[in-house]
């Protein structure tokens, strides 16, 4: 699946999207295999109340399911208008 | 469904004009335009960099005006939003709400705004002589939100 | 002080601009926008005649602008009202109010419509195909008035 | 002093405008006085529950005091915007 970052977590992490083969079966999990990718995505997911997360361009829960999810994307609370 | 998004200014003359030409059920034309300030606290703010979600962008944006028509007997409503870099003075965003009557077009555009700022996929970070920096979202907003739920 | 009384059209867009232009300390302008509809219940309205009590007209509007400034941080207030004959479609009103922020903007924008409405001399004469026929006082102005009052 | 007429009762009494000398103490007195001018007037003043009055272009009640004032002004409730 597609994982998309904006913001501050798209600075700390160096890249806008990426390409992630995942058997995850929430966001949850799915957050945790990202962790392991080193130290920058480490650090972007580390405090998980300053996040916010949308799957298939839609806000979800950390512990929605996204078995058939094809973009996730990661980001701060929005600050538009 | 009038909701655009990009990089161009708008007018909000020819905006309102365009909304309301050649009817004659529009009562009330309430509109909300959202400027750049030069200053955040102490720190002049050199420009504004908006960053967005394309595609979630407009769905979400769609989907307040949706709302809001559900909630309000509305003739037109329209949405505009800017992204890129912005100068302080500079137009960001552009509600435009019509109706029969005022409290309506009031109440929507109202809605629309605060639904807006915290359901839209935008970002802001302020370009200052220190540096750049993400703006927080702030309470007052997500208290703002808040008013317009359904019990 | 900005209030405007005539028989002459106005220009949002350049209305706005204007109270607008240079400064970098707003960050929300709200616009109402009142317009001639062309339906009144089952009747065709040919045009709207508007007449108002000279003198006393600006000082009601300019005293309602300061009540609004008393109430709400403004950096700009605006209230432009047109009299004379005005077809369907045209623009009566408009008043626009700038802030730093868009609570104040939207709140002392509405504030200064319900009480133009019921403090300001104006009075309006339907010309339809049965004759003219001037508009009665609402009860829901009224109300929208009182919601304001400060106990 | 002037009185003004304005809306349906200025077309009512035929005039926007009439000089007139009183020694009416409150518009109510007044009110009286101009009722006697005719059937037009009488007309006009039929329902006061209908009728708004401004002192000196400032709403004011019935029962002000209008001794100093220089110009009464009748009127049906406001309908602009």
């Amino acid at each position: 699946m597609q994982v998309l970052y904006f913001a501050w977590l798209r600075e700390r992490i160096g890249t806008a999207r990426e390409e992630v083969e995942t058997q995850a079966a929430t966001v949850t999990e799915l957050i945790e295999e990202l962790r392991a990718r080193g130290e920058a995505h480490q650090a972007a997911f580390d405090d998980l109340t300053a996040l916010r997360v949308a799957i298939d361009q839609k806000v979800a829960g950390f512990d929605a399911p996204i078995a058939k999810a094809r973009e996730i994307a990661f980001f701060p609370p929005m600050t538009g208008g | 469904m009038t909701v655009r998004v990009g990089t161009e200014d708008f007018d909000i003359g020819a905006e309102i004009a365009a909304l309301s030409a050649g009817r004659t059920d529009i009562g009330a034309v309430v509109s909300f335009t959202g400027l750049v300030r030069g200053e955040a606290g102490a720190t002049q703010i050199a420009a504004l960099e908006l960053e967005h979600y394309p595609g979630m962008t407009e769905a979400a944006l769609s989907e307040i005006e949706a709302e809001a028509r559900r909630r309000w007997p509305l003739q037109e409503v329209l949405i505009l939003h800017r992204v890129g870099r912005l100068a302080p003075g500079a137009r960001i965003v552009l509600v435009v709400t019509a109706s029969a009557h005022r409290r309506a077009a009031f109440e929507a555009a109202e809605f629309i705004m605060d639904y807006l700022k915290t359901r839209a996929p935008f970002w802001k970070k302020e370009a200052t002589s220190e540096g750049g920096r993400w703006v927080d979202a702030r309470d007052t907003d997500a208290a703002a939100e808040a008013r317009w739920r359904i019990e």
